[in-house]
């Protein structure tokens, strides 16, 4: 067996060698394949991940563990994180994505912490095309079939559509946990003398060498490439999750990890590992469902539903009475050691010998070779743009209907997301905001990305991306607690791709940490690419806040016959990347909205301060098609009309459909102007129309459409 | 020609059944503990028009592989009469 | 009222029911596994809740309807005992035959799940006591399986026994195909057994329970039960 | 004795078949014209131990009696082959 099969590099082939002192026999080999492998490992973003500061006086738990977890007060605390299913979902999009959700959501459950809400982060191709459309369908069902079963709500998420993504669609999942301070589960607290137990599904053939699998760029026959695809069982999710809050509340875990990418290797090298243990695993005592399975074959199956649980052995027939009643397999496969080795013995006969830590963190890293891209010097400028008078309703409808703006209910209603009776604010608006019943709080979630202001500049664009998804957030009055994020990108080995790679991370990194946003959890997606064609970068940011009351929440969509209509923040917006470029020239072209710290920090204490002053009926932070479609959104929520009226100075795109930056529209009520002005003085302010009765949006000097005709283009 | 085309279709091997695996548990709790496996799959039946048997059949396969079946994860068999 | 709420495996809408039932009505509420052969002493409510029991793998509530607890449940019901079964908790009674008809896959053959409105057709029940008729109630429905179908003499049968308890409107009560979000019979949202003490819906009253929810139409109901009860109506 | 049987589950006549209606439509968009007709049901393979093919086929027929058909909307058909 050669190194290069299980795809390890020369140096890593020597590195191992040398970490051994020995050559590997061929299950070391291969399990150290999937474990070095960039999707177990890790190993070319490392070194960027350290640029994130995941300190904060909310954190609990940073980066390491199955999720992050920052404090909610009272005791209680919310654990969540993101990850990425973007090449089992390409190839077979039902039970890619379904698995996508099951994977996230035991995650969730590993660290003691009960599944309250997902969300997810959809990137599709643009064009309509037969296979677009099945792709998506497959998708969006998949997460809906899986999260639907088990019963926890998917809230929100994000659905952007770019040609870039056909066929490389990007499935990311997160999903967001409640768990008592006291409770929680960590994979450090092993003990020698103490039981493995894997408890769960059957293990088969599924997904061997599935996580070598998402390492490498799709081959142009992917059905060929593939291992066996991994089939989610919901139901058995479900079980597993009672299953082990029952354990739990027995208290009888003491240490416990799910079962993702590379199965039994990774749960229990890394309980190993973390505990400063060794791990025994008996291959022969694991439950299989097929026959004549390989000692290897068992230990990287990636079979569904299987939680690694640790405990006392003394306990072990309350685990196994508890797992028979939820009707789950339940077998004692191993025992926690003290010579800090990671064992697969099969029959009595020592098969796999290889120290904990080299398993799970052996790999070197690598560092690819980065350089700017030359693209970046040609698009700095872009053409100048004049209003296009008698083109502008043509333009405001396309926008409209653009499917990056259009009404997203064909999606999220195919997702139960009122389930366990805490959705206070659905699917449908700029951010979801749940209560825990727990601590009579609530969480308010968003999940954004800006891949085309990442293409364009890099590292501006990373900061967009963040900034998009917190200021919805500050203007309806939260606080941010956390984040977590998913790198989705193309091969690193492109000094381009990793230059920019760098860049968006450090933009990202730099901007979370001047907001005071801990960055507690994430996922690193690459590889994201097929023959002639890669993703645009695409740093997904999901972002938890928390609201103390709803008395403090300020909605969108809820316009108020009489209220005034401002815009705060700079007038004028940014044209590079924005829609109205994309849908009226071919090339891309020009800067992105540029990161000024001062400008969102000042948005930010404003913003919240509007909130609590209770002064607005409304808000809407200005996103994707800018100004025009920000106010459309609101008249068609609110089913209002609104008449807008600005100077000719500001009847041009970059007011009207210009992006980024931090600019909103607020819906003030009429009493409250003074209060409104105070707060926002000095930042960028301009009243720009009226809230009217009549169902009709007129932009005075330009157009106007009535409320029937917007909401039908909207409507898909 | 009208030709009545059977076309089952079942889970390839080593393909988790999960709903099976749930009805096997279920019948065995209802003490049918002479039931060893269940598989569960679906029962496609078509009505093709067609000059003869043979075309009816591609036609059939061609459906099958372009909707009716995924083949990453299912297998079929056909079966074919001729009614009129 | 003590009520019961029973929990299959794959069953996800049990907590949500006991929250909903003890906060609005501070009913005195527990859970019953399904594998009981008894319902406990006094039971004033058996609710039969939402989620996918088994997976929903087969047909929907097939499997449920198999376990232990319906007998002793097919037994309450028949000593006129409240029995109502909520979306799964619906086809699961159906499956069961307490209750007529089965439901089939949405017309549009994907999950839905959104507010709805229905129209209370019949206040002469203890779930529907405190109702006016043609009552327009919001609640969310959240199913793949909901498009209410019985074979035409048996729908006849069900519409002379005037056992068609919530139907799918628009706001206003109107029914059309417009309202009938998965193509129901009739837009048939919600039928009760001959005897009137067993109800089943498919839209959720316990997700419409609390103002902070987006409506409490669905407390209507729990209501209607706690008031009936305490009346000592009997069926 | 181990008795493979197969049992095919159907929709009665007058059942909507949502399904089958849909997929008609997917598989006329794409030019599969001479479809005149699908329906999709259920294709069930049981492995049952049992003494002769009757007890098998009968232990078959309870089965599919208490849980996996519902006479209500289904029929069914059986089909017994012997094993070992
Ligand atoms: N994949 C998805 N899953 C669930 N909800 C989604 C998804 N995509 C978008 N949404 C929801 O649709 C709404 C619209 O999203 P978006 O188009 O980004 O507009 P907005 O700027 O109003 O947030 C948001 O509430 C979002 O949560
Ligand atoms: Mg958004």
């Amino acid at each position: 067996m050669n190194y290069k099969a299980v795809g390890l590099r020369e140096e890593e082939y020597q590195a191992i060698k040398e970490l051994l002192g020995r050559e590997p026999n061929e299950s070391e080999l291969r399990i150290l394949g999937v474990m070095w492998s960039e999707h177990c490992s890790y190993k070319s973003t490392r070194p960027l991940l350290k640029m994130f500061n995941s300190e904060g006086k909310y954190v609990i738990q940073g980066p390491g563990e199955n999720a992050g977890i920052v404090d909610i007060g009272d005791g209680w605390a919310a654990a969540f994180k993101v990850e990425s299913h973007n090449h089992p979902s390409a190839v077979e999009p039902y039970q890619g994505a379904a698995t996508g959700v099951g994977g996230i959501i035991r995650d969730i459950l590993a660290v003691g912490a009960w599944p309250t809400a997902c969300l997810d982060g959809l990137f599709f191709g643009k064009t309509p095309r037969n296979s677009t459309l099945s792709l998506m369908d497959g998708i969006v069902s998949g997460i809906g079939g899986y999260g639907n079963a088990v019963g926890v709500p998917t809230v929100g998420g994000k659905t952007f559509f770019d040609d870039s993504y056909e066929g490389n669609p990007l499935v990311n999942a997160m999903c967001v946990g409640i768990v008592s301070q006291e409770k929680i589960i960590t994979s450090k607290t092993a003990k020698a003398g103490q039981l493995a137990v894997l408890i769960g599904s059957r293990t088969g053939r599924d997904g061997i060498a599935g996580a070598a699998f998402a390492s490498a760029e799709l081959a142009e026959d992917t059905k060929s490439s593939k291992p066996q695809v991994q089939i989610g069982d919901p139901f058995v999710e479900k079980l597993l999750i009672e299953c082990c809050h029952e354990l739990l509340r027995e208290k009888l875990i003491a240490s416990m990890q799910d079962m993702g990418a590379a199965g039994i290797t990774s749960s229990a090298s890394e309980i190993a590992a973390k505990s400063g243990t060794g791990i025994y695993i008996y291959a022969d005592k694991v439950p299989t469902r097929d026959e004549n399975m390989t000692p290897w074959e068992i230990a990287l199956s990636e079979s569904q539903e299987r939680m690694l649980v640790i405990i006392e052995p003394e306990n072990y027939e309350r685990v196994e009475k508890c797992a028979q009643k939820w009707l789950l397999e339940c077998a004692p496969i191993g025992e926690v050691t003290d010579d800090g080795r990671f064992k697969i013995i099969n029959n009595g006969k020592t098969v796999v010998d290889l120290p904990a830590e080299m398993v799970g963190g052996g790999c070197p890293e690598i560092h690819w070779p980065s350089q700017k891209p030359a693209y970046l010097e040609s698009i700095e400028t872009e053409r100048a743009y004049t209003l296009p008078q008698d083109a502008f309703r043509d333009i405001c409808l396309s926008i409209i209907s653009d499917p990056n703006v259009k009404d997203k209910s064909w999606i999220y209603e195919q997702y139960d997301h009122t389930v366990q009776i805490n959705t206070v604010v659905g699917p449908g608006n700029p951010v979801s905001v749940i209560r825990v019943k727990e601590n009579n709080k609530f969480l308010a979630l968003t999940m954004d990305c800006a891949p085309w202001s990442c293409w364009l500049d890099p590292y501006n664009g990373g900061a967009e991306s963040f900034l998009k998804a917190a200021r919805p957030l500050w203007a309806c009055g939260a606080e941010i607690l956390g984040m977590t994020d998913c790198l989705n990108y193309p091969s690193p080995e492109s000094p381009e791709n990793y230059w920019i790679l760098t860049e968006t991370v450090r933009g990202l990194a730099q901007t979370a940490k001047d907001m005071d946003c801990p960055v507690v959890s994430g996922n690193v997606s690459l590889y994201n690419e097929s023959p002639g064609k890669k993703i645009l970068p695409s740093p997904l940011v999901g972002l938890v806040g928390l609201l103390e009351t709803m008395e403090e929440f300020l909605p969108s969509g809820e316009l108020e016959e009489g209220d005034v209509l401002f815009l705060v923040g700079p007038k004028k917006g940014f044209l590079a990347g924005s829609l109205f470029q994309r849908l009226l020239d071919k090339s891309i072209q020009g800067k992105p909205a540029q990161y000024t710290p001062t400008a969102e920090i000042s948005f930010k204490e404003r913003a919240l301060r509007t909130a609590k002053d209770k002064c607005c009926s409304s808000v809407r932070v200005i996103g994707s098609g800018g100004l025009v479609t920000a106010i459309a959104k609101e008249c068609v929520f609110a089913q209002k009309g609104a008449s807008i009226n600005l100077k000719s100075e500001h009847l041009v795109p970059e007011v009207l459909f210009g992006e980024g930056g931090p600019r909103a529209i607020y819906s003030v009520k009429p009493d409250k102007i003074a209060i409104f002005e105070h707060i926002w003085q000095d930042f960028g302010l301009l009243k720009i129309g009226t809230v009217q009765k009549e169902k009709t949006l007129e932009f005075l000097g330009l157009s106007s459409f009535s409320l029937l005709e917007i909401t039908s283009c909207w409507r898909r | 020609m009208l030709y009545h085309i059977k076309v089952l279709v079942f889970l390839k091997d080593g393909v988790l059944d999960t709903q099976g695996k749930a009805v096997l548990g279920s019948l065995h709790r209802m003490n049918y503990t002479d039931l060893k496996d269940i598989r569960i799959g679906k029962y496609l039946q078509l009505w093709v028009e067609a000059s003869d048997e043979d075309t009816a059949r591609n036609r059939v396969k061609a459906m099958c592989s372009d909707l009716l079946v995924n083949n990453l994860i299912e297998d079929y068999t056909i079966e074919v009469d001729e009614l009129s | 009222m003590k009520a019961c709420v029973v929990v299959f495996p794959g069953s996800n809408c049990d907590r949500d029911v006991i929250h909903s039932l003890s906060t609005r009505v501070k009913a005195n509420v527990s859970a019953l596994w399904y594998e009981e052969h008894k319902l406990p002493q006094d039971t004033d409510l058996v609710v039969l809740p939402g989620g996918f029991s088994y997976g929903d793998y087969l047909r929907c509530g097939a499997m449920a309807a198999t376990a232990p607890i319906l007998n002793a449940i097919k037994g309450y019901a028949e000593g006129g005992g409240l029995v109502l079964g909520i979306c799964n908790g619906f086809q699961i009674l159906t499956e069961a035959r307490l209750l007529p008809g089965a439901l089939l896959a949405n017309k549009n053959l994907k999950f839905i799940c959104r507010q709805c409105a229905v129209r209370a057709e019949r206040t002469d029940t203890p779930f529907t006591s405190n109702l006016q008729t043609g009552q327009v109630l919001k609640m969310p429905i959240a199913h793949h399986e909901g498009l209410y179908f019985l074979p035409p003499n048996d729908l006849k049968q069900i519409l002379a026994n005037k056992q068609v308890v919530f139907r799918y409107c628009n706001n206003d009560g109107t029914i059309d195909d417009k309202s009938n979000p998965n193509g129901s019979v009739d837009n048939i949202a919600g039928v009760i057994n001959k005897g009137g003490n067993v109800l089943g819906l498919m839209p959720h009253p316990e997700r419409a329970s609390e103002k902070i929810l987006g409506s409490e139409d669905g407390g209507l109901i729990w209501d209607s039960i706690a008031s009936w009860l305490k009346k000592g109506g009997r069926c």
